[in-house]
């Protein structure tokens, strides 16, 4: 044995939550990622305050008109002020988001700690997950919505069944690896049950990667909620979505390009924000995996 | 390399089971059927009961189910309800275009993603690495769709230089073809671009600072020799993971942008198929679809056994 | 005394970013067939010494002061592409990991060729020839067949046989081993080190080996250099740290070593941890974990003090602890 | 449809254009025209959608057709013999008729094709009445009923699903399954699915020898372009700027902005397709509280119809309180007073008194701009009164299925466009036992039977000014209005005028 055994201090396996975060605050990418994202979670929070019309107000006099300083974005063929529709868009853009990221979360674990726990059921279990993810996820959901119907509750539930086969192969690959470590072998020799085992040691230690892979499922459920709006699957109206907005000025596209724009600029800040994030989260989190 | 071969494929045929039952599976699920397409809105519920009869909607499921197998068995996908032909011959009609359009975006965004990844990540920290890296975050966060329709205001509407939609063959004419293809390519391509470009920087800075480059530079080999013998090849196999990755996904978009860019292709083939409730052209759809999607898994891993002698020995 | 083939004076290696020191006033000089081993523990920045005489820190780390000259020329004031140029030819080192060292897609046959063919511009025929012959100096068996293997088709002591053909295909002058035995079996470290001394002494070589094992410099060199966070804190001929070490860390050192017999698991440690890059203390650097340390040993880091011929330590308290 | 009285002035100069042959027609051509959807057959019996419509029409041919004013006329038979007592159809046939493959039409491939109707054809009810078709002669064909039915010819000439006349042998064949072989003036090409149907001009076109101008579904058609293209573009955006970029010499549809910024540009003529349908608003008859006429007439009350049209249709709607086109001969007025009242407070009275208790109720529309943008403006209007109503958005085939049984939803919003058209017999049928509001309505039901029977039509004018009274007077459903089409052509397309389909003969391109 070497001398360098001897003096090499190993360090404490997981981090204080303390030293995490400050090294977050230190990342550039947290920092503007986090200030984008926390502007649109404000705009959403606040939208009845700050909207300067009613969202759904019909007002057939000013159907179509172009900005000007009294309709920043603009109004759509109702007569509808366009920011306004954005601003509580983005309300219902965070729900679809936040839910699909809690769904996912919730089940994408559930089915990845199971397989990677429990070793009769990982295959039947990873082929299943195999088989979905056999299909473009936007397809997936696209036909899921399809047999559901329209609503924001089955947008995110399709969302979920797509996002949640890639969570779970995460989640069990996290676990295959934790499980063998040390300090769950000593939990399981003291006596710790599987169930307690499994919720005490190996997922709070999957717990980065999830975080990781979770922010970025915010930004695809962003984005895919946009996609199955414009395929006429996705929240219906009149209540706005940004991806509801974007479709609803589709046959206007030529004449009032702005319906289509604004709420796209509000997709891709939003985005932008979420994968700002998720970058940070990866560096300080999960340093090997990758985009 | 047999032995792996012959493991990829069954666990590959296994998934494809799995996939027969979903895509079978679903459509039971999905309320409404293809009569409805036939008629319109005055149809009454006896017309529609007649046509569903005449279409054989109203067989049992049971036996839906066992000439869904033996017919997938042969290789047949049945024949679609509302476009007069067997579903094989509608896949492959469309396939040229669907293949043509991501093909031509899988080049668009492979080139020039792994130029921009490399240029990064050989200007580690430097401006310009910094500002390709936002460049590709920002292309990463942009909605295709919406990109597309932006794309046909601008150059088809506003400026009339490229068509709006629509597919032109290259048989017919290729510059027609290149116009078509155009606008769609690329919108396709900016999110899969920023995607490489991001990945082969990652690869690429993981290969470079790694001991055996280090043992290459101590041989006082050429930083290009390095680079070109020592680094491309190891930073091969994550850029071939991302490429089949991208590839997959660019799947999934030509669905939306071939509905965007009016462009016949499978994408639109089975979004048209599910809102007509073409029943057949679903089932086979989703199938080729995740047929085609696992092809390119395991011709991922078949390149990453040529690129990797690692891999062979698995 | 002949002239020192390779010679180091006043080195300082910094983070580029902060600006903090890993080493500090580094000298050493050695002499063609001479072996110098530095020892540290991890952290005491004697492989950043090594990458700093190649030419090849990372990116990161920057030489702020210091020189460093190879057969009277200096090196430092060269161009990258000077320095690189003189890599293989005139140095060459052998790596600790002999996996992750060698190129995992490459047949190792090539990795050794192509230094051959680009450094000493032998045609690809006269590389395969040679590099059959030199597989065959460093005992690896059926040289012939092994060229064509992938470097993951080899043992790990077969791989540091092909990390060492490398390091000689060249034919430098001054071989550079960073813990060239660390990552392989008991066994076969013995026969490695015998390999690498058979070599020396074969072709004169200046042998620079890093290591943190005393039990190697015993075996096979000739004068030790003791490193210690970033410093020197003792250089000396081997016998002589050995039976007369003067500096507390050195002491500590061979304290906490395994008794050849005894269980070859958990030993007797020195207290305390080395400190930190940029959170040195202002005195001697050991002086924390030093049980002799006095007033004097926290204020300013001691300068080298020579004890013996060719035998100095960086403490003050050398004449007294004798 | 006796007079188009918004597009006459253009329908007049057409009808002069083209008799006077002022202008020199010119033959060639390739147009292109870019309809919204693909037709989900070619084989018309099967098929009621007006994609279909579009393309089959140009293709096959009836033994009557309609003409301009929507009455049925002689097309594919020379003329009909109607026994006394109203049950025996005797048609002689057009001789000399010959279909795209070369051979003649006889009274074997009629019979086949009636046939082949009843069994499979999408509206086969327009022949319910039929007891037997046999073929008297080589040219003759004999048609007996089982009772006496007042519209037997309208329901021949349909053209909803329209009873073409296949050659025999294609007949024998299922659904969907022909070769597309019919007797009109364009041939059968080619069908790329989700790209298009492309037709040529059938030289062996045998015109109707009575015909003496473009006229309706009926009447001469002429020729002059070589091919005619149909190609389906679902994206307005796509349409329009392929429009612009003269890939497509003639757009089924444009939205009112886009016709508006086109009407500057000298190289396009708007055409205005209006009326083309009537925009309808159904009640759940089945479910609390549709089936209280307290709440549907709070409803029909209460909404602003001319907001949805104005929404909706922008510039391309007519108010009208008719469930049939304006020039219809049973178009009347009935019902007038409770259209379009827009009345808030009467409407607040109204629901008082009704048994709605705030319940969320569902509006159900297809994912089509027009239908939800009704189904928003009522919901937004209705909120004025405390009505909570919620969107339900599905694509159609779920919608149709839902919409025709009694749960899943309270309002219905589609367009009602072929039976206004095809006149009251068809506006009737639909709330006939009760299949489109989900419960039977004595008073509908007897008046249907009554019109089918009824011979004369002045009286067959009065039942059906009845039924729209009732409609009305109890909203069993409501029509917003009439809203058209905005069709827009290249101006070198000579002789256009919009029709139920974009007719291709009788125009030429410059």
């Amino acid at each position: 044995m070497t001398a360098e055994a001897v003096l090499d201090l190993s360090h404490p396996p997981s981090k204080p939550f303390r030293e995490t975060l400050a090294r977050l605050l230190g990342h550039r990418s947290f920092v503007i990622g986090g200030f984008l994202v926390l502007i649109v979670l404000i705009i959403a929070l606040t939208a009845d305050l700050i909207a300067p019309f009613d969202p759904l107000r019909n007002a057939a006099r000013v159907r179509l008109r172009a900005p000007d300083s009294v309709y920043w974005f603009g109004t759509d063929h109702f007569g509808r002020d366009i920011l306004s529709r954005v601003i509580h868009g983005a309300r219902i853009s965070l729900i679809i988001g936040g839910a699909t990221v809690l769904m996912t979360g919730l089940f994408g674990t559930l089915i990845g700690a199971v397989a990677g726990f429990f070793r009769p059921l990982d295959n039947p279990i990873m082929r299943l997950m195999d088989a979905l993810m056999a299909f473009p996820a936007i397809l997936l959901a696209l036909t899921v919505a399809a047999v559901l119907g329209a609503s924001v509750v089955n947008v995110i539930i399709a969302l979920s069944i797509a996002t949640a086969p890639h969570t779970a192969r995460i989640v069990r690959a996290s676990v295959l690896v934790i499980r063998e470590l040390e300090f769950v072998e000593a939990a399981r020799a003291l006596g710790a049950s599987e169930a307690r085992i499994l919720l005490r040691h190996v997922l709070v230690n999957a717990l980065g990667p999830l975080i990781v892979r979770l922010t970025y499922v915010f930004a695809i459920a962003i984005l895919a909620e946009a996609a199955l709006s414009f395929i006429g699957v996705g929240p219906p109206p009149p209540a706005p979505s940004f991806g509801n907005i974007i479709a609803n000025g589709r046959d206007f596209m030529v004449v009032a390009p702005w319906i289509t724009i604004f709420p796209g600029l509000a997709i891709i800040v939003t985005v932008l924000g979420l994968n700002l994030l998720g970058d940070a989260l990866r560096d300080v989190l999960d340093p090997r995996m990758k985009v | 390399m047999l032995g792996f071969l012959t493991r990829r494929l069954a666990g590959a045929f296994l998934v494809l089971l799995l996939v027969s039952v979903l895509s079978f599976g679903i459509i039971w699920l999905v309320p409404g059927d293809p009569a409805a397409v036939f008629l319109d809105a005055g149809a009454t519920p006896d017309q529609v009961e007649r046509l569903r009869r005449e279409l054989g909607l109203d067989k049992p499921l049971a036996m839906q189910v066992v000439e869904w197998y033996s017919r997938i068995l042969k290789g047949d996908l049945g024949r679609s309800i509302l476009l007069s032909r067997g579903v094989t011959e509608a896949i492959i009609e469309r396939l040229p275009v669907t293949l043509s359009l991501a093909g031509i975006s899988l080049v668009l965004s492979v080139v020039a993603g792994v130029a921009a990844g490399m240029v990064a990540a050989t200007k580690h920290g430097q401006p310009v690495d910094q500002a390709v890296m936002a460049g590709a975050l920002f292309g990463l966060s942009i909605p295709e769709f919406w990109l597309g329709l932006v794309l046909i205001v601008v150059f088809a509407v506003q400026l009339g230089v490229l068509p709006t939609g629509g597919f032109v063959p290259p048989t017919e004419s290729i510059t027609g073809w290149i116009r078509s293809i155009t606008l769609p390519a690329i919108a396709l391509a900016v999110v899969h671009m920023g995607f490489i470009a991001r990945m082969t920087r990652a690869a690429l800075l993981e290969v470079l600072s790694q001991d055996f480059i280090r043992t290459a530079d101590s041989k006082g080999l050429t930083r290009l020799h390095i680079l070109l013998r020592h680094g491309l090849p190891n930073a091969l196999i994550p850029i071939l993971t991302v490429t089949g990755i991208v590839a997959g996904s660019l799947l999934g978009g030509t669905v939306i942008i071939e509905q965007v860019f009016s462009i016949p292709g499978v994408g639109r083939l089975i979004i048209g198929a599910i809102l007509s409730r073409d029943f057949p052209v679903i089932q086979g759809g989703l199938l080729f679809v995740a047929l085609v999607y696992l092809t390119i898994n395991l011709l991922v891993d078949i390149c990453y056994a040529i690129v990797d002698p690692r891999v062979r020995l698995e | 005394m002949p002239a020192p083939l390779l010679r180091v004076d006043g080195l300082e290696v910094a983070l580029a970013s902060t600006g903090a020191t890993i080493i500090e006033e580094v000298s050493l000089s050695l002499e063609p067939g001479e072996t110098l081993g530095v020892v540290g523990e991890s952290g005491s920045g004697k492989s950043v010494l090594a990458l700093t005489v190649m030419g090849l820190l990372p990116r990161a780390l920057a030489r702020t002061r210091g020189n460093i000259q190879l057969g009277g020329d200096e090196l430092t004031t060269l161009s990258p592409d000077a320095w690189r140029d003189r890599r293989g030819r005139d140095m060459a080192m052998i790596f600790q990991e002999p996996m992750t060292a060698l190129n995992p897609v490459m047949r190792v046959g090539h990795q050794v060729e192509e230094v051959l063919m680009n450094r000493r511009g032998m045609s690809a025929g006269d590389a395969r020839r040679r590099a059959t012959a030199l597989f065959e100096r460093v005992e690896i068996p059926e040289p012939a067949r092994r060229l064509a293997a992938f470097p993951h088709e080899l043992s790990g002591g077969m791989r540091q046989r092909v990390m060492i053909t490398i390091a000689l295909a060249a034919e430098p002058r001054l071989l550079i081993a960073d813990e060239p035995t660390t990552a392989l079996d008991v066994t076969i470290q013995a026969q490695i080190l015998d390999l690498l001394r058979d070599l020396q002494k074969e072709r004169g070589l200046a042998l620079l080996l890093i290591t943190h094992d005393l039990g190697v410099i015993a075996e096979i060199t000739d004068r030790v250099l003791v490193l210690y966070a970033g410093r020197v804190a003792e250089v000396a001929p081997a016998r002589l740290i050995f039976d007369a070490p003067a500096h507390p860390y050195t002491r500590a050192l061979l304290a906490s070593r395994p008794a050849l017999t005894g269980p070859r698991d958990r030993l007797v440690s020195i207290e305390g941890a080395v400190p930190s890059v940029g959170a040195m203390p202002p005195g001697c650097r050991f002086a924390p974990r030093c049980s002799f340390a006095i007033g004097p040993c926290m204020t300013a880091p001691p300068a080298l003090i020579a004890c013996a011929e060719r035998h100095a330590a960086a403490c003050v308290r050398v004449g007294e602890l004798g | 449809m006796t007079r188009r009285i918004t597009w006459s002035a253009l329908a007049f100069a057409a009808a002069a254009l083209a008799a006077g042959s002022a202008m020199a027609q010119k033959k060639g051509g390739d147009v292109v025209i870019a309809i919204t959807q693909a037709p989900p057959a070619v084989d018309a019996h099967v098929t009621s959608a007006q994609a279909a419509r579009n393309i089959t029409l140009h293709i096959f041919e009836t033994l009557y057709a309609r003409d301009e004013k929507a009455q049925p006329q002689p097309e594919l038979a020379e003329g009909v013999n109607i026994s006394a007592d109203g049950l025996t159809y005797v048609f002689p046939l057009r001789k000399g008729v010959k279909f795209h493959n070369g051979k003649e039409m006889t009274s074997a491939d009629v019979v086949a094709s009636l046939e082949r109707y009843r069994k499979v054809g999408a509206s086969a009810t327009l022949l319910g009445q039929i007891d037997t078709v046999s073929a008297s002669g080589p040219y003759e064909v004999t048609i007996k009923l089982k009772t006496v039915q007042s519209t037997f010819l309208d329901n021949l000439s349909s053209p909803r699903a329209p009873i073409a006349i296949y050659p025999a042998e294609e007949a024998a064949k299922a659904a969907n399954q022909i070769n597309y072989i019919g007797t009109g003036p364009y041939r059968f090409v080619e069908y790329k699915p989700d790209s298009h149907v492309k037709l040529v001009r059938y030289d062996g076109y045998s015109q109707n020898p009575k015909a003496t101008g473009r006229d309706g579904f009926a009447g001469k058609k002429e020729v002059y372009l070589d091919t005619v293209t149909f190609r389906f573009m679902p994206e307005a955006g796509a349409r329009n700027a392929a429009f612009e970029a003269g890939e497509v010499h003639l757009v089924e549809t444009v939205d009112g902005p886009t016709a508006k910024r086109f009407a500057n540009n000298s190289k396009i003529a708007i055409h205005k397709a209006l009326p083309f349908a009537l925009q309808v608003i159904k009640f759940n008859h089945a479910q609390a509280p549709g089936n209280d006429v307290n709440f549907r007439l709070a409803v029909q009350t209460a909404i602003d119809m001319e907001e949805i049209m104005a929404i909706a249709f922008a510039d391309i709607y007519q108010m009208d309180p008719s469930w049939l086109y304006p020039g219809s001969h049973a178009h009347n007025d009935a019902g007038k007073a409770r259209y379009n009242t827009a009345d808030l407070k009467a409407a607040k009275a109204l629901l008082d008194k009704s048994s709605y208790k705030k319940e969320k109720l569902i509006f159900m529309v297809d994912s089509g701009r027009q239908n939800v943008d009704t189904a928003t403006v009522i919901q937004q209007r209705l909120k004025e009164i405390g009505i909570d109503i919620e969107l339900k958005v599905a694509d159609w085939p779920t919608v149709s299925k839902i919409g025709f049984t009694k749960e899943g939803w309270n309002f219905w919003a589609h367009g009602f466009g072929i039976e206004p058209y095809e006149g009251p017999a068809s506006v009737m049928s639909p709330w006939v036992n009760g299949t489109s509001q989900q419960a039977k309505d004595e008073k509908i039901d007897r008046l249907f039977d009554q019109l089918n029977r009824e011979m004369d039509v002045n009286k067959r004018k009065a039942l059906f000014t009845e039924f729209q009274q009732h409609m009305w007077d109890n909203a069993i459903a409501m029509k917003a209005g009439n809203y058209g089409l905005f069709q827009v052509a290249t101006t070198r397309l000579k002789n256009f005028t919009p029709y139920r389909i974009p007719r291709m003969w009788g125009v030429w391109l410059e």
